[in-house]
């Protein structure tokens, strides 16, 4: 475990210089090798598998595969009028979405982080009760809310121009930024955690007004995590499907996800041009990290040195109401609708009677509530595996995040390209890649563990598709940490497992536990892996969840979701308060000032 | 286990469940979703499928899939063993692709909320007056819509049932919709006012208590087989053997008429079994003509994506 | 431009703890002051509460007469114009040792030219020239602190708050700094509060130093006055390093405690128990006065270029003392005290 | 323990810049060495290099005779047991002050009545008994830097690397914890690399200096050497604030450049162009040494406590004085300077 060396030198001496003397060479590539190697294995080849059909469109088929060159797929998906329109379509919303998912995240994120609203720590919990609600729930739950025969109009509050506007462009990136924007509080609140006041209070003292320093100081320092919030929302409504589905598919919006499925949902599996076209979306994602580099040449600041930089809370005096009000309404729109929405489906009998009294049942929460149902087992299973996913994603993530800190910054755009990439291509896509490796591949298919079949390629296919995200805010929170850190450690012949461990895990602890409780909720909900891996042994409780939907059983469904949803919250509650207390030190170190200094007149007011 | 079973029919869980408790061979039950997934993941295991049995909606796929060779013919014994009504006769493939286990056929799904008794449709053609509010799936993404889509160019004629169809499916936004449960949701909050959906999902709506009817089009309409079939590779014929008569017994009938899903509202098609009270049978089928329909498969799905969808 | 400062009744804890407490501090406009005090005593504090970065619990602070900060009403930090140099710098790392300089100016929407002419002016008296494209990561650490006096000089604030600005220099470029630093203030006019740990520097830059001990200042006065008259043991050990020992006085005769070592004439000392200040400097050779004479035992000698700097024992107690070469350690050392720079504080 | 360091010809650039230009420096188990150099001058690189933090672009580093540092093989940091104490104190902000300095040594697998131990005495030294259970956060700027020195102190590792480690202490403190931290350095014979950018700290605690330019050792030579004798006007202006003046010396007289000023009598010094070294403090009235008068006009006066130092304009150039008192700014001051103190520089 000497791969740091390498990792130092590349640091001291530039990128590219390689160690003379072979063993060394190989002694010090150990690390990084297998690091890099799990990485390749968990995305990168089943990813490849499925893309390299674009240009080999036999490779897989079931009878005489053959590995020749071809272009027509590709040449088929670009010549199709359709295809440019969705791209365009893709690019238009991904871009929208990206924009305002961003700004209401950060906007929500420095509110809650550094202004003394009231209820805050109840705003606080907000992004991750949003979280906490699956991606097709909520279409399903916009559905219900926004049709023209939908509760809202039953109830006579929707006008019939919102109405008919929503199911549109408008509608979509409404939709999109209401459920996204947890993504981009965590992104964000993680770095705004690093960024202590001292510099903010050097700009005051310059005379800048709240607004340019946030504008010039704060905003440019916090830019690695916005441009990352922003690819992240970007890749993550490129491979959106709940929507795409419903409200995209509703209103005539064709996405290019939409194109991905259709290939993927005949048979046989039109390989070739769902490979053409994850392609595509694989190279808009992989234009916009690259632009974001181009952009941002200079390495990212350092926000965490080895001298402490105490944060400061704003008080925004009679703005504050308002400002909770508004955290309110985001709140309301957010979570409060759509869960509504669902409790009052899982709550009625019928869809086409509506919300009258007659129609009410507890048949649903009743059934969903009750032990050992088909539902109650796959619950049980999904949470265990979503807790074994967290765990051995985190882990990883913080182990090839601290391996890449010290990369070069050419590796380190690479990664996160191909990570952010990885997350627009739609789960369905990684899902045939993990049964073309472990079930095709020779060499891969007998292998006793993992195996295709079990839950064992079920949980690795399940970390591969929360890899990316891990890595991401674990990356953004190492980045902050100054050097000196580390290496006051490694002077003080603290060993690379041991300085992980004991000094980055701590300083970074934070955003770990975000990866970990982003990780285990998605994975509860995780859909296209699930059913393509889904083990032999029995289903986890997403795909039970989508059977019941497609078979047009929703009220049962959602009662299902809903427990399903109280009991991956519980879970992470149970994870993160234990967990609190570690992180809380330094943070309340950090508050002392801000706690005592109850009338700070600054903040946001003009 | 002793059998792996890939499905996408909701009475296959408890089938298999009695199927167990009968023989004590166990049975494990995969079912990654609806019918698309299932067909997705036996297309990605290729050469070297993981199941036994694949029991699915809609006889296409399982002609396609024994012509692939994923699936072997189904021993004629087992035919022979199996007392069919005429209807069921009518459904044994000549290939042996596939084991008919029950039907179902597409029919106007028609809101009663939002439609008066006197303005019913009774036909296809009757669906030109609903145009706009006319839900229904996409071929390209449903087998038994692609089922329906030849039938109805079948008895309505290729090109007049274009014309009709361009005429009635004005509305993009309910025209290609991906699944049965997405046409019964535009029909139920009243988005659309009639559907072209599966019957047996009709009359699950019905038995649930939504205001919903099932229509049959005076032209016919195309059955859809629920097909049985068996894994080239399997290892577990002895088993599979137990599973397929169990399945066309009495007994296993009884499980698989047990339950309020969609699937369960089945037409049976065995000798002295009964559907579901409420379930009407009484109805005009028109066989379909597979070998036009295979012929024209690439190219009406085509048609209608480029019609109704993008 | 220049502003009076005045502090009444500050008080502030942090964490639990009494930091400030009840602090009196009245500046005029265009003084200099510092503000010395041992690491811990609040110093830093102080300057965030006056800068506005800090609200304290209880007191009144008003610049040039206008209230900044009572209980009742509040000026923001950016409408005090005051500038501060952070005992960390806090220089932005994202932008270059220019944008630094001038993202102060601009705010003040000064003009173009104004800007630029400020900018080298501050660049020149720093001397990071060559440094201006530089962005702070890229500079060591004498470097990175010379941007952030340079920052504040260029922003020509009308009080300046230094803290521990020169800590990271050479000596040389230290003085050379403070001399042009100093210059700069003087020709503005503009108000210090200049917290330092280097008492030569404090006394060398300022109008009226202020000691601070544990939250509270114990002497407040001119360099001149601190140094010949300590107001007590704590300013005087605080200040140049100065040996404190105690013992009795008695007829004008000091005695050294719980030792038999001969007595120092003292003129002017009051009788009774009392705390002989020794200035290292003050060391004479022994028949220089011949009545002041005193013994001890040599237990360190370091080289100071001018002189050693010798660590004494006089029976129980220790003095440091400079001299003009270095006896062995262990060796007897006799010297002698100019009596009229014998102060003996009460004790 | 205790080990000699050797480095040979190193070079390093960063960004682009020669930071170090094939460097040597050879230091022996238990030395002390203080490297003094301007700021930016390559100090806090070189001690980065040798502590295996950076890698150099060529040369030699060897450890007790052992290669730490070569093209061909490296030994990585942890391995090298070197301490150091860093310029931005690379606290971890996570842990108390006493977690701090105890995660080291848990990793050397200390018996926990050791680590207790060698905790106490680390606070003890630093004086930071009363902290230990606080956060760096909590903590003041000169107590944050006393920690990250009493997790150096604590590791007792075979080589320690000091950067600017009294930089934010006051004097009093400064000197108590230097003599204290050289007390514990000398008893376990420690080898020492300081950086200062104190000129008298590095006299203090140091066997030998080195003084570094832009990247190089100029001159590496015992304290009183390098006062005594500076090797050229670089170090001579660089150490103890000395004034040089530029000028012609003809048969041992010494006369200023483009000045009619007397000449002044510099025995032994080589005639033609060379450079007078005037220390502050051999300044004496004029008529000690009538021989060697120099005149000119006070430019500014500063309060040191023990004297003044004046700012004194001879003609085009200018020297610093240490003066007992304070004439008028402005006044004419005549003094002398003792012949045997005269040291002249070839030019
Ligand atoms: N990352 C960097 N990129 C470019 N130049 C750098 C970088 N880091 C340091 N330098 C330059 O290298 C030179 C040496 O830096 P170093 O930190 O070693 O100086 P130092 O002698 O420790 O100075 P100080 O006494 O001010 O701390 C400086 O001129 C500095 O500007
Ligand atoms: N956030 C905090 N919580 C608790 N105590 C604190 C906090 N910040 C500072 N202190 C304490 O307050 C006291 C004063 O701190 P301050 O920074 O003002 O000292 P200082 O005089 O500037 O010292 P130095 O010369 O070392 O910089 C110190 O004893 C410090 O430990
Ligand atoms: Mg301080
Ligand atoms: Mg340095």
């Amino acid at each position: 475990m000497q791969h740091t060396d390498v990792a130092a030198s590349a640091r001291g001496v530039g990128t590219g210089r390689l160690l003379q003397g072979g063993r060394a060479v190989l002694v010090r590539c150990a690390g990084p090798f297998a690091i890099y190697a799990v990485f390749a294995l968990l995305i990168g080849l089943p990813l490849a598998l499925v893309l390299v059909q674009a240009v080999m469109p036999g490779l897989f088929a079931v009878q005489d595969g053959s590995n020749i060159l071809s272009f027509e797929p590709l040449a088929r998906v670009f010549n199709s009028a359709h295809v440019a329109s969705s791209v365009l379509h893709s690019l238009e919303l991904g871009m929208l979405v990206a924009c305002t998912t961003t700004a209401l995240g950060g906007a929500f994120a420095v509110l809650v982080q550094r202004c003394d609203i009231p209820l805050r720590t109840a705003i606080s919990t907000v992004p991750w009760l949003v979280f906490l609600t699956p991606s097709y729930l909520k279409a399903l739950a916009w559905v219900l809310l926004m049709s023209p025969g939908g509760y809202l109009a039953q109830f006579g509050l929707l006008p019939s121009w919102l109405g008919s506007s929503f199911f549109g462009l408008t509608g979509l990136v409404f939709v999109h930024t209401l459920s996204l924007f947890p993504l981009a509080v965590f992104i964000i609140g993680n770095a705004l955690a690093g960024l202590g006041s001292e510099l903010e209070d050097a700009a005051r003292l310059s005379g800048a007004a709240p607004l340019r320093i946030w504008l010039r100081i704060n905003g440019p320092l916090l830019a690695p995590a916005i441009a990352l919030s922003f690819i992240a929302t970007f890749a993550e409504v490129l491979s959106d499907f709940g929507l795409a589905s419903t409200i995209a598919r509703m209103s005539n919006f064709g996405v290019l996800t939409y194109g991905i499925y259709a290939a993927a949902s005949e048979y046989p599996v039109d390989f070739p041009a769902a490979g053409a076209q994850a392609l595509v979306l694989l190279g808009l994602v992989l234009l916009v990290v690259v632009a974001d580099r181009l952009l941002r040449r200079r390495a990212d600041p350092r926000l965490i040195s080895g001298r402490s930089r105490p944060a400061r809370l704003y008080n925004l005096g009679k703005w504050h109401r308002l400002a909770m009000a508004a955290a309110l309404a985001v709140a309301l729109l957010a979570l409060v609708l759509p869960l509504t929405a669902i409790a009052a489906r899982a709550l009625t009998q019928t869809l086409g009677h509506g919300l009258i009294w007659s129609n009410f049942t507890s048949a649903n929460v009743v059934a969903a509530l009750s032990l050992n149902t088909e539902a109650n087992d796959g619950l049980l299973r999904s949470l265990f595996y979503a807790g074994l996913t967290a765990v051995i994603a985190s882990a990883l993530a913080l182990l090839l995040s601290a391996q890449l800190e010290r990369a070069s910054p050419v590796l380190r755009t690479a990664v996160i390209g191909l990570s952010l990439g990885s997350v627009a291509i739609p789960g369905i896509v990684l899902g045939f890649g993990y049964i073309l490796v472990w079930n095709r591949l020779p060499g891969f298919r007998d292998w006793p563990f993992p195996h295709y079949g079990n839950g064992s390629l079920l949980v690795m296919g399940y970390v591969a598709a929360a890899l990316p995200y891990c890595l991401v805010v674990i990356l953004a929170a190492i980045g902050q940490l100054a050097p000196s850190l580390t290496d006051a450690a490694r002077l003080n012949g603290v060993g690379t497992v041991r300085r992980l461990l004991a000094i980055t895990l701590p300083l970074v602890l934070l955003s770990v536990v975000t990866a970990f409780l982003l990780t285990f909720i998605r994975t509860v909900f995780e859909l296209p892996i699930s059913q393509m891996l889904i083990p032999q042994s029995g289903p986890p409780a997403p795909t039970l969840i989508l059977r019941l939907f497609s078979h047009d059983r929703d009220g049962l469904a959602s009662a299902i979701a809903l427990v399903a949803m109280a009991a991956a919250g519980i879970g992470a509650a149970l994870v993160w308060y234990p967990l609190q207390r570690f992180v809380k030190p330094r943070r309340s170190a950090g508050h002392v000032h801000a706690g005592s200094s109850p009338i700070a007149e600054t903040g946001t007011s003009p | 286990s002793d059998l792996v079973l890939y499905d996408a029919l909701d009475f296959a869980g408890p089938v298999a469940k009695a199927f167990q408790a009968k023989t004590g061979l166990t049975v494990d039950v995969v079912e990654p979703g609806s019918t698309g997934e299932t067909l997705g993941k036996i297309a990605a295991e290729g050469n070297n499928p993981q199941f036994d049995i694949v029991w699915l909606d809609g006889s296409a796929v399982m002609e396609r899939m024994a012509a692939d060779h994923v699936l072997q013919a189904v021993p004629a014994a087992a035919y022979d063993k199996v007392a069919f009504t005429d209807l069921g006769k009518s459904l044994v493939p000549q290939s042996h692709a596939f084991l008919p286990t029950g039907t179902s056929t597409t029919a106007i799904e028609v809101n009663t909320k939002k439609v008066p008794a006197d303005k019913m449709p009774k036909s296809w053609a009757d669906l030109q007056s609903f145009a706009g509010s006319v839900a229904a799936k996409d071929p390209n993404l449903s087998g038994p819509a692609y089922q329906w889509l030849a039938g109805f160019f079948q008895t309505n004629g290729v090109d007049a049932g274009k014309a009709l169809l361009t005429k009635t499916l004005t509305n993009k936004t309910f025209a290609g919709l991906s699944s049965g449960g997405k046409v019964d949701k535009a029909v139920l909050t009243g988005d659309a006012s009639v559907g072209i959906n599966q019957d047996s999902s009709i009359f699950s709506k019905i038995a649930a208590g939504e205001p919903v009817v099932a229509v049959y089009p005076s032209e016919g309409s195309v059955s859809l087989p629920q097909g049985l079939g068996i894994s080239a590779k399997t290892q577990h014929m002895d088993a599979v053997r137990k599973f397929i008569d169990f399945v066309t017994s009495a007994e296993g009938q009884a499980v698989m008429l047990n339950g309020d899903d969609t699937d369960f509202f089945y037409i049976p098609i065995i000798k002295g079994i009964h559907a579901k009270p409420g379930r009407e049978t009484n109805i005009t089928y028109t066989h379909l003509d597979d070998a036009a329909a295979s012929a024209h498969e690439k190219e009406w799905k085509q048609w209608y994506k480029e019609t109704f969808v993008q | 431009m220049t502003a009076s400062l005045h502090c009444a009744g500050i008080c502030k804890s942090l964490g639990g703890r009494a930091v400030l407490t009840d602090l009196d501090l009245k500046i005029d406009a265009g003084e200099v002051v510092s503000l010395l005090g041992a690491s811990g005593s609040g110093k830093t504090t102080l300057l965030r509460i006056i800068a506005g970065l800090v609200e304290p619990e209880k007191g009144l602070i008003t610049l040039d007469g206008r209230v900044v900060w009572s209980e009742k009403s509040i000026i923001a930090a950016e409408k005090r114009r005051i500038g501060m140099v952070f005992q960390d710098y806090a220089l932005w790392p994202h932008m270059t040792v220019a944008n630094n300089l001038t993202f102060g100016l601009r705010s003040q929407r000064l003009s173009d030219q104004d800007i630029a002419q400020r900018l080298n002016h501050a660049l020149d008296v720093t001397r990071l020239g060559p440094y201006r494209d530089r962005y702070p990561s890229e500079l060591s650490g004498g470097q990175q602190q010379r941007v952030a006096i340079a920052r504040c000089l260029a922003a020509r604030p009308a009080l300046m708050l230094f803290d521990e600005p020169l800590s990271n220099l050479d000596a040389a470029l230290r003085e050379d700094m403070r001399i042009e630093m100093m210059e700069l203030v003087r020709r503005e006019a503009i108000t210090v509060v200049y917290v330092t740990h280097d008492q030569a520097e404090a006394m060398a830059v300022s109008d009226r130093i202020a000691i601070m001990r544990a939250g509270e200042i114990v002497q407040f006065d001119t360099p001149r006055a601190i140094y010949e008259t300590p107001a007590d043991s704590f300013v005087a050990s605080f200040i140049g390093g100065f040996s404190i020992v105690r013992g009795q006085v008695r007829d004008e005769l000091f005695a050294i405690a719980d030792s038999d070592a001969e007595t120092v004439r003292t003129p002017g000392a009051r009788s009774g128990a009392g705390m002989l200040v020794i200035r290292p400097e003050d060391a004479r050779p022994a028949e220089a006065y011949p009545g002041n004479r005193l013994q001890g035992r040599v237990l360190s000698s370091a080289f100071q270029g001018r002189c050693w700097r010798l660590a004494v024992d006089l029976g129980p107690q220790r003095v440091r003392l400079d001299w003009p070469e270095a006896p062995p350690i262990g060796a007897s050392l006799a010297f002698s005290l100019p009596p009229e720079r014998c102060v003996v504080l009460t004790a």
